[in-house]
């Protein structure tokens, strides 16, 4: 149990830093890039990309992700398979567009 | 009675390693990903479903949201800060970054308020067209989580001296809760920022 | 600040602290479980005035028509409108308000602490408040009876755009399902973390009982598919509150007016959200069903249930399964013939589980030495009753034959059969079971024969019919069956299914009788009438605070039976040595 | 008016579609097996009851037995949903869904759904429908057909009606006003759900004349419960007669409504 020892937090705080640091650089990118007018397609993945960069950073930095127990992983990875099963939704619907297009 | 004391309040449980707290806030914001994923998931069906979309930036204030995203990345990270200082035993400095963060969490709020008000001087409501709705649905409902936030920051900050002198761990311990809760905030606002403002 | 300090001067607290705003566990399932009954009762009513008019349409209803209001019935006679409110409140009040808070909030509050060993949930305080949350959700939806323009009246599907043009019904509808889902949700996460944390010493995951398992998934389908449901109420309401257009297409037109919104919505939309939740929910309404069954079966054939483990692999793969089926409900909205492929195999996919528990189930009678008590009753008479609801599944989760029996009285009868004479049943064989733990009091036997042999035969009667009207191709939700020819010739069967209704109907009341008479002339009992072996059993009847005289510790599974060279014929888990 | 009730009965209603009896074959063969799997697992049920009742000298064996038959029964009831799906339903769903024939043989009708009233529109004899507008839509239009845009002039619309002549494929264009209806005729085992917003098709020929009922399978509002429609299918010269009397000769009113269609 070293987490919760002095050294430990001190050097997390260092970590905090440079994360919050990276985000703010993220946050600029993110905006910049979008006043490059990509194509569609490009710029959507682009967005989600830096998007899923940030969100990691503040998941395993932040919420403390990168040493997390194996249980709050195991939620994690059942919530993450119903969200994508949740995405199922949208893509059927198109799918309901193709096939009377048809 | 000792039979009646409930287990792991403060202490990790030995298999799990993890307190009580700490995996009911991990299981509520499971639901609260799909929550957010539902609303997330309509939008797109929304979007698909029809030719034309507005262009975010069209229509909201781009600066405006990348201050507010910034407001809201500083926020997590005197949280963070808030708790660390906890662990270290400085509730001193504790109390001062847990207020900066609720102070933070105002600012978005009235950086937000000022958009709104924006939105509405200009006749553009929820009922405008499915844009809106969904850009006015989805800012609200992260605003109200930014709400619930504030409240459980400011009750730690104002009533948490007692229990941090009676039960030091388990207070920490509600401190890094709130702390979760508080960064999911800032992570869906992550994503809702490129996918309402800039695409 | 301290839950766990409330406990030691527990006996001090005042009445309305011990019995009102309690954070116990037994006190709050109690509750729950009594509030739960009374909704069922309610929502039972209401179909009970709508079985007149789908016996007798347009005849006034004898004796109390003329007790309700003009708004309602005019000289005894159903108004459609009211007709509609009573259809869509008796789903939603035995979905959502009846079975769903008895079966979790009731039997799952008092029993998964006792049976894992612990003193109480993981949090009383939010414990407390789920059941509170789910009060004032079911106030709101008894309140929209009382609008000017009724409660909610499309159904309790609430598909739009018909409930988004519905009446103020529908946003008390919205309302209080918010209510609702977040106590579900405050309770699911409460169970989860009670379940994997408070577990006595010594229980694994593979020595819990059925029952705790069955909660487990549950409380996981809960948590993670009402959120969806939240987010369509949310948008839901929105449309109705807020002027947005989520659920509506452009170019409405209604009653001849060109609708004034923006249009650009999706009514598709709410379907997949909200049969994201309920077809999951369909599962939380059966598991603990199932695990009830589980208990008392084993208890009462004095022997191990069958396949133990595959039973628990079946319940987790259900609750994977039944996250990917929703769409077998929507067969009809002119879906895409790859997409219902896929949701016919998952459909087909999922009932592979149910029948492996179905079988294991009924295995566990061969070779055990069969108490017939009335809780076994019940629970006996649930395995035959779920198979009917099961298997009547396949004929709607196949496209093709869904395309002649969807919206009929077919998928009535199917769903019904798994939700009345299944979990309800149950969850009456859960009440007979374990009333002598929380009263100390037995119930009637004789009372209680009476109302399984009564109920069992008009519950058939009620049900069987449906399938014939079903395959006739009647509709459902019909006001007046009658004005249709293909409807009419099946009237004689509403006749005969109305009758049995309300015959059902009487047959509860030796239950009522049963339950309020054995509360003061109960056979008194100590805490183990049934010689089962699960940790409840362990504790005084009725349990104090804290549950156990001493923290238990469990040295083998739940349902040691009949051990080979024991003294008697059941081994309580947290007996250490021999008994 | 009424059509005969000797069509209807207590379980499936004659069938007189050219793709019914395959749907009614599947429901028979899924009966069938549900009887055969009930019957059997009940004879087992009862079996168990009687031989392990509790009486004296019996006791309960601890042992746990192994019994193939139920694993042998579950994969059988596994394999015969695989049959049931591959060969059966999603080949059937799929020619259900996807007409089997050229679209230029069939009758083209559209319907409109409103509440609580099936309005049919009749492309005319030069088989290309005139165009629509939400914005038309009356009671005296209630297709909201412009009689003014081009081909539009020979279009017949019908309330509550649907004239189609017998053995030729008729292609079923849905679309609904205001909320959701579901088109169903159980004599031709026809059921679609009409979806706002969302168009949808559905196809059926007929064997057999005759006056059958359309009904709403969804329910759509108060009147859910009358929203009755016909559907009569006439031979090919009845149809052609029909045709011809309700052929507009020049910008013509309406056609009558024959039902009341209440809104």
């Amino acid at each position: 149990m070293d987490h919760g020892s002095k050294e430990h937090i001190e050097r997390q705080v260092k970590v905090y830093i440079s994360v919050f640091a990276a985000l703010a650089f993220l946050t600029v990118v993110t905006v910049a890039v979008s006043y490059l007018k990509l194509p569609f397609a490009a710029g959507v993945a682009v967005a989600l990309f830096i998007a899923l960069i940030k969100g990691s950073l503040v998941a395993a930095f932040f919420m403390h992700l990168l040493t997390e127990k194996q249980i709050i992983f195991s939620i994690l990875a059942v919530t993450a398979l119903f969200f994508a099963f949740l995405l199922l939704l949208p893509a059927i619907t198109s799918a309901e567009v193709m096939s009377y297009v048809s | 009675m000792s039979t009646a004391v409930i287990r792991y309040i403060d202490k990790p449980h030995p298999v799990t390693g993890v307190t009580n707290a700490k995996l009911g806030t991990w299981c509520f914001l499971a639901s609260e990903v799909m929550l957010f994923g539902a609303l997330f998931s309509a939008y797109v069906l929304l979007r698909t479903g029809v030719s034309e979309w507005p262009h975010g930036s069209q229509f909201l204030n781009v600066p405006l949201a990348t201050l507010n995203t910034l407001i809201l990345i500083t926020s997590s990270v005197t949280m963070v800060m808030s708790w660390a200082s906890l662990m270290l035993k400085q509730f001193g400095k504790y109390r001062l970054y847990l207020a900066i963060t609720i102070l933070l969490a105002l600012a978005f709020l009235v950086v937000k308020g000022f958009e709104y008000g924006h939105k509405f001087e200009h006749h553009h409501f929820p009922s405008t067209n499915t844009f809106y709705a969904i850009y006015f649905t989805l800012t609200g409902l992260h605003g109200l989580h930014v709400i619930g936030g504030v409240v459980v920051n400011a009750y730690f900050l104002f009533f948490g001296k007692r229990m941090w002198e009676t039960h030091p761990e388990q207070f920490a311990g509600r401190i890094e809760c709130a702390g979760l809760y508080w960064h999911f905030v800032d992570l869906v606002w992550i994503f809702l920022f490129p996918v309402l403002y800039l695409l | 600040m301290k839950e766990h300090s409330s406990h030691s001067h527990s006996a001090s607290l005042p009445f309305w602290r011990k019995y009102i705003f309690s954070l116990d566990h037994k006190v709050i399932g109690v509750q729950y479980a009594v509030t739960g009954l009374l909704f069922l009762l309610f929502g039972f009513t209401l179909i009970m005035l709508i079985r007149w008019q789908l016996a007798y349409p347009g005849q006034p209803l004898p004796v109390i028509g003329h007790l309700f209001s003009e708004k309602m019935m005019v000289g005894g006679i159903m108004l459609p409108e009211f007709y509609n409110q009573l259809g869509a409140m008796h789903g939603t009040i035995m979905v959502f308000l009846g079975v769903v808070p008895l079966a979790v909030g009731g039997f799952g509050n008092y029993l998964v602490p006792l049976q894992i060993g612990a003193p109480d949930m993981a949090f009383p305080k939010l414990n407390m408040m789920s059941y509170w949350v789910y009060f004032m959700g079911g106030l709101i939806m008894l309140a929209s009876f009382f609008l000017p323009e009724g409660a909610a009246q499309s159904g309790w599907t609430s598909y739009p755009p018909l409930a988004n043009l519905a009446s103020s019904g529908q946003t008390f509808w919205l309302l209080g399902m918010v209510f609702l889902i977040t106590s579900s949700l405050l309770g699911s996460v409460n169970f989860i973390v009670t379940i994997a944390q408070l577990r006595a010493d010594g229980l694994s995951f593979f020595r819990l009982p059925f029952f705790v398992w069955a909660q487990f998934i549950t409380s996981f389908l809960l948590l993670l598919a009402f959120p969806p449901l939240e987010a369509a109420g949310v948008l839901q309401l929105m449309d109705r509150l807020a002027g947005t257009s989520f659920f509506m297409p452009s170019g409405l037109v209604v009653a001849g007016e060109q609708l004034a919104v923006s249009g650009g919505g999706n009514p598709v939309l709410w379907q997949h959200l909200f049969w994201f939740l309920a077809h999951p929910e369909v599962y939380v309404l059966i598991l603990p069903a199932m695990g009830i069954v589980a208990e008392i079966l084993a208890c009462n054939t004095r022997k191990p249930i069958y396949g133990y483990r595959s039973m628990v692999y079946s319940v987790v793969a259900i609750g994977f399964l039944s996250f990917v089926v929703w769409a077998h409900h929507m067969f009809l909205t002119g879906m895409g013939t790859k997409m219902s492929g896929f949701f016919q195999i998952t459909t087909m996919m999922i009932s592979v589980p149910s029948v492996i528990i179905l079988t294991a189930l009924a295995l566990s009678l061969w070779g055990g030495s069969i108490r017939f008590n009335t809780p076994m009753l019940f629970a006996i008479a649930f395995l035959p009753m779920f198979g009917i609801g099961g298997l009547t599944g396949l004929p709607l989760g196949l496209a093709a034959s869904d395309v002649h029996l969807h919206d009929t009285y077919y998928v009535i009868g199917h769903f019904h059969y798994v939700v009345a004479p299944g979990t309800i049943f149950a969850l009456f064989a859960g009440v007979y079971h374990w009333f002598p733990k929380v009263t100390g009091r037995k119930m009637s036997e004789v009372l209680g024969k009476i109302h399984f042999f009564f109920s069992l035969i008009f519950i058939n009667g009620v049900f069987m019919p449906m399938f014939l009207m079903g395959l006739a191709g009647v509709s459902r939700r019909l006001y007046d069956p009658t004005q249709y020819a293909h409807a009419g010739s099946t009237q004689p069967l509403n006749v005969f299914v109305s009758i049995c209704a309300w015959l059902l109907a009487l047959a509860q009341i030796p239950f009522v009788l049963n339950f309020f008479g054995s509360l003061i002339f109960g056979k008194k009992v100590d805490r183990n009438p049934w010689e089962a072996t699960t940790l409840e059993w362990a504790a005084p009847s009725p349990p104090p605070h804290g549950n156990f005289d001493e923290v238990p510790a469990v040295y083998r599974g739940p349902y040691e039976y009949s051990v080979p060279g024991q003294a008697r014929d059941f081994w309580p888990q947290h007996m250490a040595k021999e008994n | 008016m009424n059509p005969a009730s000797k069509f209807y009965g207590w379980g499936l209603p004659v069938d007189i579609s050219t793709h019914g009896p395959e749907i009614d074959r599947l429901i028979h063969v899924l009966h069938v097996f549900m009887f055969l799997l009930f019957a059997g697992w009940f004879v087992f049920l009862v079996l168990a009851l009687v031989r392990f009742r509790k009486r004296p000298g019996h006791a309960a064996v601890y042992k746990e037995q192994h019994f193939k038959t139920p694993t042998y029964v579950e994969v059988g009831v596994a394999l015969f949903e695989i049959v049931l799906l591959f060969a059966f339903s999603i080949p059937l769903f799929y020619r259900i869904r996807n007409i089997p024939f050229p679209q230029q043989d069939a009758l083209q009708v559209r319907v409109v759904a409103e509440q609580f009233a099936w309005n049919f529109h009749y492309p005319g004899s030069d088989g290309i429908f005139g165009q629509t507008k939400p914005s038309l839509m009356s009671p005296s239009n209630p297709v909201g057909l412009d009689r003014n845009s081009p081909n539009a002039a020979d279009d017949i619309t019908t309330i509550n009606q649907l004239h189609v002549p017998v053995n030729r494929p008729v292609s079923v264009e849905l679309a609904s006003k205001d909320v959701i209806h579901s088109f169903a005729i159980p004599v031709l085992r026809v059921k679609q759900d009409v979806i706002p917003g969302t168009p949808s098709r559905v196809w059926f020929q007929a064997k057999q004349t005759g006056n059958f009922e359309i009904a709403c399978a969804q329910l759509c509002g108060l009147g859910h419960y009358r929203m009755r429609g016909f559907i009569m299918i006439k031979t090919e010269d009845e149809y052609n007669n029909w045709l011809a009397k309700m052929t507009p000769v020049k910008p013509a009113p309406p056609a009558p409504a024959v039902t009341q269609g209440a809104t």
